[in-house]
């Protein structure tokens, strides 16, 4: 019959409108034996619905239906290993949670949920009882009893058959096994079968690293003791015998001739084989092909093992594939940054052939442009072509500027008032602009800077800065006296190769001097020069970078050569002051990255002027140099025992740095330990007091825990450290931190 | 429904004892090595008047079964793991490290030693001039008792998770019965290893690896052409010798182990409960609940009563009748997990601190 | 001053490399009746594929050293197809020896 | 399970309207916190009840008007999911084309003149996608024309996207890169007013690569009358820019489910 109307009964929660939606038969229709089954199971698949009726009155069409009652709120009881709302979050991602429909089926699907997330952290013991209470207006309550019982942990992992190497050191390869008593937060003593998997690739890339080239697995039993407290691994191997390597051969289409390729090889004949050296050779020789455009290379290592000699022939077949060009190259996820401003970086063009190790050069170099907190580089193939593909740039942007004002506090400068508009990316420029008003207890300090990238087509940049600057130095624990500084500055950055850079800059520099109670160094110092000086300077610098990113980088090294030179004739003081940096980034693992800086720096007169002006003397000791010491209060002191600095500075400091939060804000912060060394001496002056010659027993040494936080307010440091070797006189801090402040 | 986890070995239970009929009266103890981790089996055995123990740190002794007195004792430096089994004039233990030792009974010299695929943490069986081992990785192997030479290999594979420990294999007329993890028991030919019949005691079920666990881990028991086993979380079932085709089973968990006498089969379970099953078709006959929370070991027939040790260290016996507790003494401080040794009104138990305990029955009215 | 500064040879520019690399080898493989995905497979995809020409193929190699030490090359090639094949060639590597050399191209390709 | 119903349907349905009302005078006061908040709660507690399907459709209108682009068209895709056939259906892709048309635009760039046009290109794509889907599969719905207009002013964006980098290699004379991309803005972006820069752009690579007779062929094509664009036929794209976003119409008031369902879902 053709339906005149629809009408629906036993409606409760859920709308007349929903319903119709989903209802495929609409009034006109003709209805037949099987569009009524259409309609009864589209209502069904709803969920909505425990039952569904199609009534005939005349042609009207009754739509009767039983509602399921919606959950309304789920409680859990007992659980303290994994907080409510985690056990909720596991919930609604399979499917159930408030405000569903509920039916006995779901009770099975929720109790396995609650226990895939126990047995994941290893409470193999767990039970859980649901319990159903009606409430008003067709909604159910459901209460979950949950008995947690003790989490399994793993005992010492059994080896059989392992005579080469004793059980203790197969061990160590494995992160499974008991967790030692400080590591109370890892989970290395529960089970999961993934980690175990893993623990046992990193078995075989032992045994096959040292020469084992036939070394296997037989079997591995996971057994879990009755009371399910204790769960062993027993792994069966056959070490097989020690091979050493027999002759090497390339063969296949090498595009390069043999003896270029040669020197790639990272294994050679004789040598204990292993397959450290197979891969590192297979990644040389695939970034080799690849800068000729062979980006999808295929190298296969062949081996032959010949039991008699034990040794094992290698065969690198080498299979280039086809040259692969790119048709584009597309930019995504610059929200601000120009996309020239990222394309500049490229050292990649469209319509030819792809260089992966320029794909390598410009992922670093955009990484080192600072602001970007993640930097993705993907080659999809165009669909259709084998020879095409375009290189995807996906560049995550970091809240690269930042508006700050606010109140800091630093142990070495006291309370710190600053106000500072910095914006790194201005406008999406890759410019660079600053401005700065800052106070604390000893300095106020007003900069204006600005630095111009790309001002040339080839990657010129060019800078200039306005700062003026008044410090009391009596504050700052240094001698009593008062310096206001005006500085203004121009010049260049000149690439000079992919990664060494020159920078040019003329420097005018207006001094001037107050003394309140003046040490012999700053009285000797007015008697020469007299209170203000003007100095025009010239700073070069020789920079090469070749760090991965600019926040933590895991690898590469940065080094500056820098020379500030006061210009006779038009400078009222002539001087030079010449440093040497370089930080070092070593991945020791994917966590864990070691930091190595060292800092060399000499100042000194030339001309007729004695010594470097004492308020441009090197200072050792704070936040920035080495911690542990007092700010500024290494070195040689003046009469009245207020550090001087001295013109001549080492500085040394070894870290190692990892992040200890997984989660998003994990790659922000890094904490480390950390040794600092540094000293300053005074070569040329005759000090009250302090070491005269230089010798290396003078450094002073701290150790300590140190801590880094791109905060969204802005860098947050703190470290606590103790001095190794301080002396008599030296003033120590154990705990010193900046927050806000530029550093 | 995931079989509750049991009772802490060391935590004890008080269980109310009416009036005790029968005395346990402790004879000699002494200690024969270190104390042991949970999960192996070190258990006495007797042979031709003498009583052999061996301890995890490798000391194995030669006792006078009545005054306890030392004939001969020898350090081996291996770590035991599954031990004694006993016959054709050898002593045979299987090591952590996978390997097997067979001593001379008498003097206790080492005959010959065999590395085998992985732990052996059941005492091997040793008869007809061979020694069978089952390995933890689920292999039998069977030696020639003379040479120690592999003679044939079986394997069945292992499912992901199994319960920690394996039965021991039991010898009869040139066959061997071995109980696997996979909840299946197999025939082997002695001479071919290869399998006579395959039968199936417990088929895993549920959705985690745990609750899929149906070990064999108690040894099956040979009587009269009739074989008994029990599997962890499956079922308790009476398999016939010859064909292996299941006569009877029943759903219970089993990690204690089994004892017979001519009517009824004992089986001491998961929970701690004690059954006592008529051994023609499973009916259950009585079920003592006083030891439940507790692990306990194997049963054994000793006279009316049946003997089960338990992990809190005490020997307790049931008469064999109605289940009815009738005495109990705590031995050791250390819980016992092997089935206690019963020779002419004397038990043998070792205990988990490497302490062995020989205890007289006397009957209280006798 | 930026311009000085622009001209100073201690200025590192990059080498530009641009184009399809075909070789002398791959060129003399070339020969007429070709169907475009041969000859793509012989010498690389196209260069550039002029929007208002139909049946013209052009391969463009270049390679500017600038401040790195490789040889500079330039080289062009253009490829003509009738009705779906290769019907003559122009350029690089195509001389008098080579079967679709032909004046009359030669001319039209100046 | 007994569902003791005793409370009338109508009572719930009061309690629904009553946070209905705050939520829409939240929405006329322009506070889209309140709004959102009360739309939410209003979804979570009577899932299912007439204000229900409103609120899902007004709360795209107060993500949008908050600038909140990910839960803009989070919450469009959800009712489409919850109502497919629904009147409602063009307006939700009209609003999600709006969103991700505006996503990396904001006042403080608007005001420097910076133009979001070299940016990332994707969302745009996106808002383009969005429209395309209300001309041709609603080309009657009142949100069609507009978004026909707009689908204009991305098509040109595109082609400016384009261009800029074509002349990103032309100016660092990297002819072949800058002559492919030119060729992109010809062969993709007919009718657009960049198609007459990248002619030009197109013939001086051309000469300096060397292929004389190709750059010809450019003249005569221009010569053709390629690449002009007669005003009328591209209409002023109602550039962001200038038009306040309010000229956005908010959600349809009763947006009734299917146009054949049986009468306006406000009057149930």
């Amino acid at each position: 019959f053709t339906i005149e109307e629809i009408r629906i009964r036993g409606l409760d929660r859920i709308a007349e409108g929903t319903v119709l939606n989903y209802l495929p038969l609409d009034v006109g229709d003709e209805l037949d034996g099987t569009d009524s089954a259409d309609a009864v199971e589209a209502l069904f698949d709803t969920g909505f619905f425990d039952d569904v009726e199609l009534l005939r009155d005349g042609n009207a069409l009754i739509i009767q239906v039983a509602e399921r009652p919606a959950i309304a709120r789920i409680e859990f009881i007992g659980n303290d290993a994994i907080a409510g709302d985690r056990l909720r979050e596991g919930l609604a991602g399979a499917g159930l949670g408030e405000g569903q429909s509920f039916d006995r089926s779901l009770l099975a699907t929720i109790e396995r949920e609650l226990e895939q997330q126990y047995f994941a952290l290893g409470y193999y013991d767990i039970d859980v009882q649901s319990t159903v209470s009606p409430l008003p207006r067709n909604r159910v309550g459901l209460r979950l009893d949950i008995e947690e019982g003790e989490p399994a942990s793993v005992q010492p992992i059994r080896f059989i058959g392992n005579r080469a190497f004793d059980t203790d050191e197969l061990r160590d390869r494995f992160e499974m096994g008991p967790a030692p008593w400080w590591a109370f937060l890892s989970n290395r003593d529960k089970y999961s079968r993934e980690r175990l998997a893993a623990d046992l690739e990193r078995l075989r890339a032992f045994y096959r690293d040292r020469g084992y080239a036939d070394f296997d697995i037989e079997s591995t039993q996971v057994t879990i003791s009755p009371d399910r407290q204790r769960i062993h691994v027993t792994v069966n191997i056959d070490e097989g015998v020690q091979y050493t390597v027999g002759d090497i051969e390339l063969a296949g289409e090498l595009i390069y001739d043999e003896a270029e390729l040669r020197p790639l090889l990272a294994i050679e004949s004789s040598e204990i084989f292993n397959q450290r050296g197979i891969t590192r050779t297979i990644e040389a020789l695939r970034e080799k092909l690849g800068e000729r455009g062979y980006a999808f290379a295929r190298i296969n290592p062949l081996p032959e093992l010949r039991e008699a000699d034990q040794t094992v022939d290698l065969t690198f077949f080498v299979d280039p594939a086809e040259r692969v060009y790119v048709r584009r190259i597309r930019i995504s996820g610059n929200e601000t940054t120009r996309d020239d401003v990222i394309r500049t970086e490229l050292r990649q063009y469209e319509g030819t052939w792809l260089s992966t190790k320029d794909l390598r050069d410009s992922e670093s170099r955009l990484g080192r442009m600072g602001f970007f907190s993640d930097v993705r580089i993907d080659t999809p193939r165009v669909p259709g072509t084998s020879d095409q593909v375009d290189v995807e740039v996906n560049a995550t942007e970091r809240l690269s500027g930042s508006l700050r004002a606010g109140v800091g506090f630093g142990t070495d400068q006291g309370v710190i008032l600053n106000l500072g508009i910095q914006q790194d990316n201005v406008f999406g420029t890759g410019d660079r602009a600053e401005f700065v008003a800052n106070s604390d207890d000893s300095d106020t300090t007003y900069r204006l800077s600005y630095l111009e990238r790309n001002y040339t087509m080839s990657g010129i940049d060019r800078r200039y800065a306005v700062s003026f600057r008044d410090r009391d130095a009596d504050e700052a624990d240094l001698a009593d006296y008062g310096l206001q500084t005006a500085t203004a500055s121009y010049g260049y950055r000149i690439p000079v190769t992919s990664n060494d850079r020159v920078g040019v800059d003329v420097e005018y520099d207006d001094v001037s001097l107050e003394f309140n109670n003046p040490s012999n160094i700053q009285r000797d110092f007015e008697t020469r020069n007299g209170p203000d000086n003007t100095v025009i300077r010239t700073n070069l610098s020789w920079t090469r970078d070749t760090r991965n990113t600019a926040i933590f980088p895991t690898a590469g090294a940065r080094q500056q050569t820098r020379l500030e030179v006061a210009l006779p004739g038009v400078s009222d003081l002539e001087y030079y002051r010449l440093s040497y940096e370089q930080s070092r980034y070593v991945a020791l693992s994917e966590r864990f990255t070691l930091v190595l800086d060292g800092t060399l720096s000499y100042g000194d007169a030339y001309g007729e002027g004695e010594t470097l002006p004492f308020y441009e003397n090197f200072y050792a000791g704070g936040i920035t140099t080495v911690r542990g010491y007092e700010s500024n209060s290494l070195g040689p002191r003046d009469d009245n025992d207020d550090p001087t600095g001295g013109n001549l500075r080492l500085l040394g400091r070894a870290e190692v740095r990892f992040p200890i939060a997984e989660d998003s804000d994990g790659n922000n912060l890094r904490v480390s330990t950390f040794v600092d060394a540094g000293q300053v001496w005074d070569r040329d002056r005759e000090a009250a007091e302090g070491p005269g010659d230089v010798s290396l027993s003078d450094l002073r040494y701290a150790a300590g825990l140190g801590l880094v936080y791109y905060s969204p307010i802005g860098p947050l440091t703190m470290s606590v450290a103790r001095p190794l070797n301080d002396e008599q006189g030296d003033e120590t801090q154990f705990f010193q931190f900046t927050i806000g402040a530029f550093f | 429904c995931s079989a509750r986890g049991l009772l802490p070995a060391d935590e004890s239970v008080d269980i109310g004892l009416e009036a005790p009929q029968i005395e346990f009266e402790s004879l000699f103890s002494m200690r024969i090595g270190q104390s042991q981790a949970d999960g192996l089996r070190l258990r006495p055995v007797l042979a031709d008047g003498a009583l052999y123990a061996a301890s995890v740190d490798g000391r194995v002794v030669a006792l006078d079964p009545v005054s306890g007195e030392t004939r001969w004792a020898q350090d081996l430096d291996v770590r035991v793991a599954g031990a004694l089994g006993a016959g054709d004039g050898l002593l045979a233990l299987g090591t952590a490290s996978g390997e097997v030792i067979a001593l001379e009974r008498d003097g206790g010299a080492v005959r010959w030693r065999q590395s085998l695929s992985s732990e052996v943490l059941a005492p091997p069986a040793v008869g007809q001039a061979s020694v069978v081992v089952r390995t933890a990785d689920g292999h039998v192997f069977a030696l020639d008792a003379v040479t120690g030479e592999q003679r044939w290999l079986y394997s069945r594979n292992v499912p992901a998770l199994t319960l920690r420990g394996h039965s021991s294999p039991v010898l009869v007329n040139d066959g061997v019965v071995a109980g696997f993890d996979n909840g299946r028991l197999s025939a082997l030919d002695l001479a071919t290893g290869s399998a006579a019949w395959e039968s199936t005691v417990a088929v895993p079920e549920g959705r985690t690896d745990l609750a899929r666990m149906v070990d064999i881990d108690a040894d099956p028991l040979v009587d009269r052409g009739d074989l008994f086993a029990g599997a962890y979380q499956g079922r308790v079932a009476g398999v016939a010798l010859g064909s292996g085709e299941v006569a009877w089973a029943r759903e219970l968990s089993v990690t204690g182990g089994l004892a017979v006498d001519d009517e009824r089969l004992y089986v001491t379970d998961a929970q701690g409960r004690v059954w006592a099953l008529d051994r023609r078709n499973g009916a259950s006959v009585w079920r003592a609940e006083k030891l439940r929370g507790l692990r306990l070991a194997a049963p054994s027939v000793a006279g009316e009563y049946l003997l089960v040790a338990a992990s809190d260290g005490s020997i307790n016996a049931l008469d064999r009748r109605n289940g009815e507790l009738v005495g109990r003494r705590t031995v050791g401080s250390a819980g016992i997990t092997v089935k206690p040794l019963v020779a002419d009104g004397r038990v043998y138990l070792q205990d988990l601190a490497g302490r062995l305990h020989a205890i007289g029955i006397n009957d209280k009215d006798d | 001053c930026a311009q000085t500064v622009e001209r100073l040879p201690i200025l590192y520019k990059p080498e530009i490399r641009q184009g399809t690399l075909f070789t002398e080898s791959a060129v003399d493989q070339l020969e007429p009746g070709m169907t475009p995905r041969q000859v793509r497979f012989l010498l690389g995809p196209p260069t550039i594929e002029d929007p208002f020409t139909e049946g013209r193929w052009d391969y463009v190699y270049e390679v500017e050293p600038r401040s790195t030490d490789l040889e500079a090359v330039s080289r062009r090639l253009t490829v003509f197809f009738e009705n779906g094949q290769v019907a003559g060639a122009s350029g690089a590597f195509i001389d008098a020896g080579h079967p679709l050399f032909d004046g009359a191209d030669q001319a039209r390709a100046q | 399970c007994a569902s003791n119903n005793d409370e009338p349907n109508e009572l719930r349905n009061a309690e629904a309207a009553a946070i209905y009302e705050n939520a829409k005078r939240a929405m006329d006061r322009g506070d889209w916190q309140t709004a959102t908040q009360e739309l939410e709660s209003l979804q979570a507690q009577y899932p299912f009840g007439i204000h229900a399907t409103q609120a899902q459709l007004d709360i795209i209108y107060v993500y949008y008007r908050s600038g909140d682009v990910a839960s803009t068209v989070a919450a469009a895709e959800r009712f489409r999911r919850i109502n497919p056939r629904h009147r409602a259906v063009p307006y939700t892709w009209y609003m999600q084309g709006l969103a991700l048309e505006e996503k990396n635009e904001d006042m403080l760039k608007r005001w420097v003149g910076v133009d979001g046009t070299l940016r990332d290109p994707v969302p745009r794509r996106q808002a383009f996608d969005a429209y395309t889907t209300v001309v041709e599969q609603f080309p009657e719905s009142d949100y069609a024309e507009d978004a026909r207009t707009r689908l204009d002013g991305l098509f040109a964006d595109g082609a400016r996207y384009q261009l800029s980098v074509a002349e990103f290699y032309a100016d660092r004379r990297a002819w072949v890169a800058a002559a492919r991309r030119a060729i992109t803005v010809i062969d993709e972006f007919p009718g657009t007013p960049s198609v007459a820069p990248a002619l030009a752009l197109l013939e001086r690579a051309y000469r300096e690569i060397g292929l004389e007779d190709l750059a010809e062929g450019v003249v005569a094509a221009r010569a053709r009358g390629v690449g002009e664009t007669d005003p009328a036929a591209t209409p002023v794209a109602p550039s962001l820019y200038e038009n306040e976003t309010d000229v956005v119409p908010p959600a349809p008031q009763g947006g009734g489910n299917a146009p054949t369902g049986a009468g306006d879902i406000m009057d149930m």
